[in-house]
């Protein structure tokens, strides 16, 4: 086939899975700006005079900022904690090809997470740390590093064994390695990792919701907020979710370029 | 008889935590959280969740014997037993002998309520409000299509069939068919077949009243309901009713507000009580209850706000937020009677409410301490009626077998 | 495998605080949830012990083994799709080099949505009587559907809703993996004569395997643990239709109480997961170049 | 019918230009040797007539057909690649198959023809190891394999036997020849090994720079070099280069030797005044002190065995002579050295062509 | 200080053993060349050295240290790997302080190192740019200069110019000595390029199967082989071996010819029936027809232009001899072949050993 057509078969295709993806979205984000009612409303309309109530009901009713900013230090936090004890462990596994590290790093995601709650809660009473960000970033660690880990390790894998046996040969010790050589290289990994952690810490909610109180409580914990007998706040709850899909979306959007980069490698022989 | 010395700022500066189901009724109360603050120095610590995920909370913080929660919401209809066995309802006697105000009257609270979360002759609550499925109804669809307002059970019946006929784009009945959410819709049918759910420790929904609820109750569902009502609960049938897709929605009171959000409903609708069967008409009224944790270190001060939350002058502001209130009193209260006679159909709505209070009992599923495991197999005879995968005789077999044997655990 | 002890030394000790975290933190848990297990327990009261009481309940259990079968259907179908439209969402996106950023970043957004909030959006769309789902299908001249409200499809449904929601994700992974592929063995296989459907078969896919399995495991651990989309919209139903090990044993242990038994589902269901993840991580080393 | 012709054919890699504009006629069956220094483009040529490359300018041609624009796998050309680029996911089997597989030849054929070709190349017992468990020269020769197996309209080679040892390079070396007869097939071979080159070549290109330096057989190229580049570089050890002046009665050299010129060598200087005067090692001879020789003073002795490296300075500059081990001088000694002036070349000082 | 030293060592890649037990010093300051067949274990021995590899038994002394469980980055080694190894991210220039900045070099001394190295290898233009935009020499080269700028303890090299040409091989070679000289440090090259091995060692290991065949100095091992294998594996072309029956007078080819032997010679061959004769390529000489001189027809002639090789088959068995570019006969005639039995080997038929 022309590689012209191909070229427009790709299009065509791109233009199908956007619509797919990006229909429902919209439809969300159109919701956001219609009063309650007017949601589930049948046929579905199209045209409305737009509204910006439910936005201000959400800032009304819920310290929106406050649970934005919780959200955000649980998430950044716990994603940097899992960075930071992930990329060493996956890059060790990587080397070495033994897996089980990896493996007990998501033994915490094979168990329902309702298992926790309790346990937990006793653990972290004992300490002392109910209702700190502590516990919220350290229990969230427990999500986004096996991530970091699984997600880099085919990263890791892809480098040359001979790149990091140089660097050992010029004298780098191996966390120097790490830093030095492999890290450069897994930039797009890291980048992807780093996303993917960032978004299911910020979307977990049940362990902020024996580990927070009110004052820690997390953004997606509150979103639950807007559905209940007696007042469904439909429009409030698609504001809601909108404004909470957007940091992590920004930080898509900003590191996105990263993502397409390719990794550097191919400068090597056999 | 106040007790003697009672001094609102008796724990100034004590802190309590509140754990508050985030529906109109926590929202309403934690609306006015500076007044009590105001009155008593003590500070209320907010922790609101929905419904659900507040009694995940809950159950871990209590199982954990925990002191975090000093105040917590519960419907004693559905965990009463079950909180008051375990232990986690403190024990509100000696409170209402030594500490109530002077102008608290425990008496003009719904009688009835209190007595549902009375365990082993301990007050474990006090009601914050009052609720219970009614029947919202369109007026106009009704009128057009020449169906009299139901008055019994059979008629209710008769009426969705001609509503069916009149009008193809109109569910002529909704009601809850989601599993978990169906019993408490289908609670009514039973009582007014004339049935109940257990007699001398055995589950009777092989009964003949209680066949004739199941078969009653699914058939509505099935023949006159919109498809997919085996999925429906509250957020579904508000959201039918209020598009003007169904005729007849037996919802919880509590719904008024999301049926009439939009204003398309608001001048078509009737509100009434489930129409009378074989059994009469027994209503079921439940409401939810404020206790202090048995596990509080501040129990005098969270009983403060109990006792303010509980009070005439609370629940009349409360009321005026649409929350039906457990107060007979407050229903003769100006600022609400002006609230009530702004719309047509609040008048109906309370009316109906009132109605409840008096003739209403708050047996949701079976009488025992697994209340909520109870309303699984009801829920599950429901379902499978609905999708036509079971005989009511078999179904109410199947149920049967279930709970009696969970009866039998007790 | 191939470093001087030394060398493998170090290595360990890069990947130890990880492991020591993990275990730190779950050690607890998990042995109190095993403790559990054993035990009749009653709220407030004193837990009884019950041997293998719970479990041996569970063999007996009906509803046990429902979940267990809708679990795994629900896990196949949405990993097969998932893996499949992901690879293949993947590979459009490396092709379209110039595809501007924000319709990449939206591309991926599905999964950056609350599960809650998929879970009511997709309430409301596929609503049978008032959903835009059908509405849509009916201005096509489509048939309706009862979606998740019919015990046939309820299961398909979810793992379409799933699919929707973590095919980005799977797509990111994958997307990641093609971009560390060793270019000149495109260049080799190009003068070997393959074309692209060749390539795509006996090139790419071959050593996109260890990403893709990684996905796989990274989707299981979260398919074989089925929840939040379904507690949102079926809770289970209609009758027990969607009723996962996972939902079950939250209602039995958060709804009903029954922490005894809960706990033994839980357990059972990690094991299973930790089944799962052993297998693939096994398949895993197979594939490896 | 796959002759291969480059057309005023331009290459860049962002500013750099690698090809600034090349023309050359392969012809079909012909095996034609690239030599020059690394980094010359070498490679990228190979790629360019593989389709690997784009092309900036210009046109490249296989057969009649013009292939611009057709994608490498339409090409029919088989290729081993400097590095290797071995399919790491297969077996050394699937990868020499892999070629035959794409192009529908039978399982059996293919088992046949990846076994003897594995047998030539003593891999035969590697067949099912991965790339990875191999050694360097094992790579390479798989990288051969997977070339060696195919029939394809033209064979490109780059730097195949660099990393093989002398013994299995010279084997190699013969099956590739025997497969240029039997095959009938253009072949194109980067090499830079002398031997390789002088020994396979129908002709030999030396580049420098992406500009072809001369084209012609093995003998032509070393007899009669185009110019003082393709003299030193063809031929190893390299070629020793003197600053000559002329003068009546032939060439003196900086240090005052004189060199008697034979009349008709003499009439090529066309008047010059100085000249470069080029001398291969094998004819730079110990001789007695004399007219004629040089004296010098031996730095370096290398023996390689068959023969003997002297080294020496003349004028500044090293110059080598390659003698039988027998005749060895010891490093600090001064020998002298004879210049067999009949076999010698003379290049333009300014420009490096040869005066001939 | 930073001798080598190899005890006992073994080496297995799962079921294979690539090393069944190695033992060999290599002195301080001294510049051992390993050599052998390809896949015979040379990377393996080098990554060994380096600490790359874990041992499976024996001892690896540098120094007076045990070095067994020492990692590399302590070992204090310059290395070339084969396939360069170059940090795909780093510029050049990076690339080549990489190793010096790991140890602290200061700023300026590092750019004036790198600098230097540049420019012996001719690189110093591309230190901006990445690897990925290289020639292969020239990441080869870069390769090279990564050890080059170092002052190690000891230098591993494998196979560093094998994707030169000939004149910058040669040049770095020299460069390579005139390291080896002022840093006065332990070297250990893997080469397939006989001139390299010759040239630059101060001893050559012999390597065959992981085992040591020989270890001695160029010309020990040039001119007095150990064994068949180590005789046909250094030269190039490569040894001719003839079988012969050992006669009175002398030995008798399988053709017939008798080639007299000396008294001396005679006794070595210890009352053997049958040996093996090794002939080099240039001590086969073209001479008449006579006795002692053996009939052949010419089948391929290669002129390399320093000389000629002229390739015949001998009793099924095909023989090489290198002669003057004058002397070429035609393929197809018959030329006679004398042999200088003077320098001929003599091997043992069943252990392949030399008798001496
Ligand atoms: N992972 C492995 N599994 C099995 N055998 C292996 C593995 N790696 C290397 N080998 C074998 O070990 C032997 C020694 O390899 P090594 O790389 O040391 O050879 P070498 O002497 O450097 O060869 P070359 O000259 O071809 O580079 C080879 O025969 C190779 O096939
Ligand atoms: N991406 C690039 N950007 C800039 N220059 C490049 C790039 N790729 C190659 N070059 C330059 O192009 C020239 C030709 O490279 P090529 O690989 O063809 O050389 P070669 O003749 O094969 O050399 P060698 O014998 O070393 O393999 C080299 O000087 C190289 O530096
Ligand atoms: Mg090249
Ligand atoms: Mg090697």
């Amino acid at each position: 086939m022309d590689e012209r057509w191909i070229r427009r078969l790709n299009t065509l295709q791109i233009v199908v899975v956007a619509v797919l993806i990006l229909l429902p979205i919209a439809w969300m984000v159109l919701g956001s700006f219609k009063p309650s009612a007017q949601v589930t409303a049948y046929p579905p309309r199209l045209f409305f005079s737009p509204t910006l109530d439910n936005y201000r009901q959400l800032f009304e009713t819920t310290p929106f900022a406050a649970y934005t900013w919780n959200s955000l230090v649980v998430t950044v936090g716990s994603t940097l904690i899992g960075l930071l004890l992930g990329v060493p462990a996956a890059f060790a596994v990587s080397w070495t090809r033994i897996t089980w590290p990896a493996t007990v790093t998501l033994l915490a995601r094979m168990a329902p997470g309702t298992l926790f709650l309790l346990p937990w809660y006793l653990l972290f009473r004992e300490l002392g740390m109910v209702g700190t960000y502590g516990a919220l970033i350290l229990t969230h660690a427990v999500i986004t590093m096996p991530i970091a880990i699984w997600v880099l390790l085919p990263f890791f894998d892809a480098i040359p064994r001979s790149v990091l046996e140089s660097a050992q040969v010029d004298g780098c010790s191996v966390p120097r390695i790490l830093w030095r050589i492999a890290l450069p290289l897994v930039m797009p990994g890291l980048v992807v990792s780093a996303i993917l952690a960032f978004v299911f810490s910020w979307n977990y909610f049940l362990f902020a919701l024996v580990l927070s109180n009110g004052d820690t409580k997390t953004l997606i914990a509150a979103s639950f907020n807007f559905i209940g007998e007696g007042a469904t706040y439909w429009g409030a709850l698609m504001a809601a979710a909108t404004l909470i899909a957007l940091p992590p979306l920004l930080l898509a959007f900003v590191v996105q370029r990263r993502l397409v980069a390719g990794l550097a490698i191919g400068a090597v022989k056999g | 008889q106040a007790a003697p010395g009672f001094n609102w700022r008796k724990h100034e500066g004590k802190t309590v935590t509140f754990l508050v189901n985030n529906n109109p009724i926590g929202n309403a109360l934690v609306k006015l959280k500076p007044e009590f603050e105001k009155l008593t120095g003590i500070t209320l610590k907010v922790d609101g969740y929905q419904e659900q995920q507040m009694r995940q909370r809950l159950v871990t913080v209590m199982n954990a014997r925990s002191d975090e929660v000093d105040l917590f919401m519960s419907l004693p209809s559905r965990e009463g037993m079950q909180f008051a066995k375990a232990g986690w309802y403190a024990d509100l006697n000696e409170f209402l002998k030594t500490a109530v105000a002077k102008d608290y009257d425990l008496k003009d609270l719904s009688a009835g309520m209190v007595a549902d979360a009375t365990y082993d002759g301990k007050v474990m609550g006090l009601p914050l409000n009052v609720e219970g499925p009614v029947v919202f109804y369109r007026k106009d669809l009704l009128q057009k299509c020449g169906v009299a307002v139901p008055r019994t059970l059979a008629e209710l019946e008769a009426g969705a069939a001609k509503l069916k006929a009149c009008d193809a784009n109109v569910a002529p009945f909704v009601s809850r068919g989601l599993k978990p959410a169906a019993p408490f819709t289908f609670s009514v049918f039973l009582h007014n077949q004339g049935g109940s759910y257990m007699k001398d420790r055995k589950s009777q929904l092989c009964s003949p009243a209680g066949q004739a609820a199941l078969g009653q109750y699914s058939r509505l569902l099935k023949d006159f309901g919109p498809p997919g009502v085996v999925n429906y609960s509250f957020p579904q049938i508000s959201a039918l009713y209020r598009e003007g897709r169904a005729a007849m929605a037996f919802e919880s009171s509590n719904e008024l507000r999301n049926v009439m959000d939009g204003g398309a409903r608001l001048n078509d609708t009737g509100i009434m009580p489930l129409p009378a069967g074989p059994g009469g008409s027994k209503p079921t009224v439940i409401g939810w209850t404020l206790s202090v944790s048995a596990h509080s270190r501040n129990k005098e001060a969270a009983w403060y706000f109990l006792q303010w939350a509980t009070s005439r002058a609370v629940q009349e502001k409360m009321a005026l937020e649409g929350i039906a209130p457990p107060r007979a009193s407050v229903a003769s209260d100006p600022d609400f009677r002006k609230w009530i006679d702004e719309l047509p159909v609040r008048r109906e709505w309370i009316a109906a409410l009132n109605a409840l209070s008096q003739t209403g009992i708050s047996e949701v599923g079976y009488p025992i301490v697994a209340n909520p495991a109870s309303r699984e197999p009801i829920g599950q005879a429901i379902s499978e009626l609905i999708l036509g995968q079971k005989t009511v005789a078999q179904a109410c077999a199947d149920a049967d077998a279930a709970l009696n044997a969970l009866i039998a655990k007790e | 495998m191939s470093q001087s002890i030394g060398t493998r030394r170090q290595l360990y000790a890069l990947s130890t605080p990880a492991v020591l975290f993990t275990l730190l933190l779950i050690a607890f848990p998990f042995g109190y949830t095993v403790w559990l297990s054993l035990h009749e327990v009653a709220m407030g009261g004193t837990p009884r012990f019950a041997g293998a009481g719970n479990y041996a309940a569970m063999l007996r259990d009906a509803e046990f083994w429902n979940g267990l079968w809708i679990t795994f259907g629900l896990y196949l179908l949405s990993l097969l799709l998932q893996l499949v439209l992901g690879t293949w969402v993947a590979l459009l996106l490396h092709g379209a080099k110039r595809l501007s950023g924000v319709v990449r970043t939206l591309m991926i957004s599905p999964f950056v949505l609350p599960p809650v909030v998929v879970g009511m959006m997709w309430l409301v769309i596929l609503d049978p009587a008032i959903g835009a789902a059908n509405w849509l299908l009916q201005q096509g001249g489509l048939p309706r559907s009862d979606w998740l409200a019919s015990p046939t499809w309820v299961i398909p449904t979810v793992a379409l809703i799933d699919t929707w929601q973590w095919t980005p994700y799977v797509a990111l992974i994958v997307l990641g993996g093609l971009q560390s592929l060793p270019p000149n063995v495109y260049e080799a296989a190009q003068i070997d004569g393959a074309s692209r459907a060749r390539i795509f078969r006996r090139i790419t896919l071959p050593l996109l395997l260890p990403t893709l399995v990684t996905a796989a495991i990274l989707r299981s651990v979260d398919l074989l643990r089925f929840f939040d989309i379904i507690y949102i919209t079926t809770q289970g139903g209609p009758g027990n239709a969607s009723n996962t090990l996972n939902i079950y044993g939250f209602r039995k242990g958060f709804e009903f109480f029954e922490i005894g038994y809960a706990s033994a589902l839980m357990i059972t269901l990690s094991t299973i997961v930790l089944g799962a993840v052993l297998v693939m991580t096994q398949a895993r080393k197979r594939v490896a170049w | 019918m796959a002759a291969i012709h480059l057309k005023a054919l331009t290459k860049h890699y962002g500013a750099v230009t690698v090809i600034p504009g090349i023309d050359l006629e392969i012809h079909d069956r012909e095996f034609v040797v690239f030599v020059g220094p690394s980094g010359c483009g070498k490679s990228t040529l190979l790629r360019i007539i593989a389709g690997l490359e784009p092309i900036d300018g210009g046109d490249l041609y296989i057969g009649d057909r013009r292939v611009n624009d057709v994608p490498p796998a339409q090409r029919d050309i088989a290729m081993v690649f400097q590095d290797y680029a071995l399919y790491p996911h297969m077996s050394v089997f699937d990868n020499m198959a892999f070629g035959l597989e794409m192009r529908n030849t039978p399982r059996d054929e293919i088992a046949r023809r990846v076994k003897r070709a594995a047998e030539q190349l003593h891999i035969a017992d590697f067949l099912d190891r991965k790339p990875k468990a191999l050694s360097g020269g094992q790579r390479q020769r798989v990288a051969m394999g997977r070339a060696m197996v195919r029939n394809p309209q033209v064979f490109l080679f780059d730097e195949p036997l660099s990393n093989l040892d002398a013994k299995l390079r010279g084997e190699v070396r013969t099956e590739i020849k025997a497969l240029a007869q039997t095959l009938q097939t253009t072949m194109v071979f980067v090499t830079h090994d002398q031997v390789e080159a002088m020994t396979m070549a129908d002709r030999i290109v030396i580049l420098k720079g992406g500009v072809v330096q001369q084209v012609g057989t093995p003998q032509q190229v070393y007899n009669t070099p185009a110019n003082a580049f393709v003299a030193g570089f063809i031929g190893s050890p390299t070629m020793n280069f003197f600053d000559a002046r002329c003068v009546a009665g032939g060439l003196r050299l900086a240090d005052g030797t004189l060199l008697p010129l034979p009349e008709a060598r003499a009439r090529t200087l066309g008047g010059r005044e100085a000249v470069q005067l080029g001398v291969r090692p094998e004819h730079l001879r110990l001789q007695p002190a004399g007219p004629g020789a040089v004296p010098v003073q031996v730095r370096v002795v290398e023996p390689l065995g068959s023969d003997t490296l002297v080294y020496a300075d003349v004028d500044g500059r090293r110059v080598v002579a390659r003698v039988a081990p027998e005749d060895t001088p010891a490093a600090g000694d001064t020998v002298h050295l004879g210049v067999a002036l009949e076999r010698a070349h003379l290049f333009d000082t300014a420009s490096g062509l040869a005066l001939r």
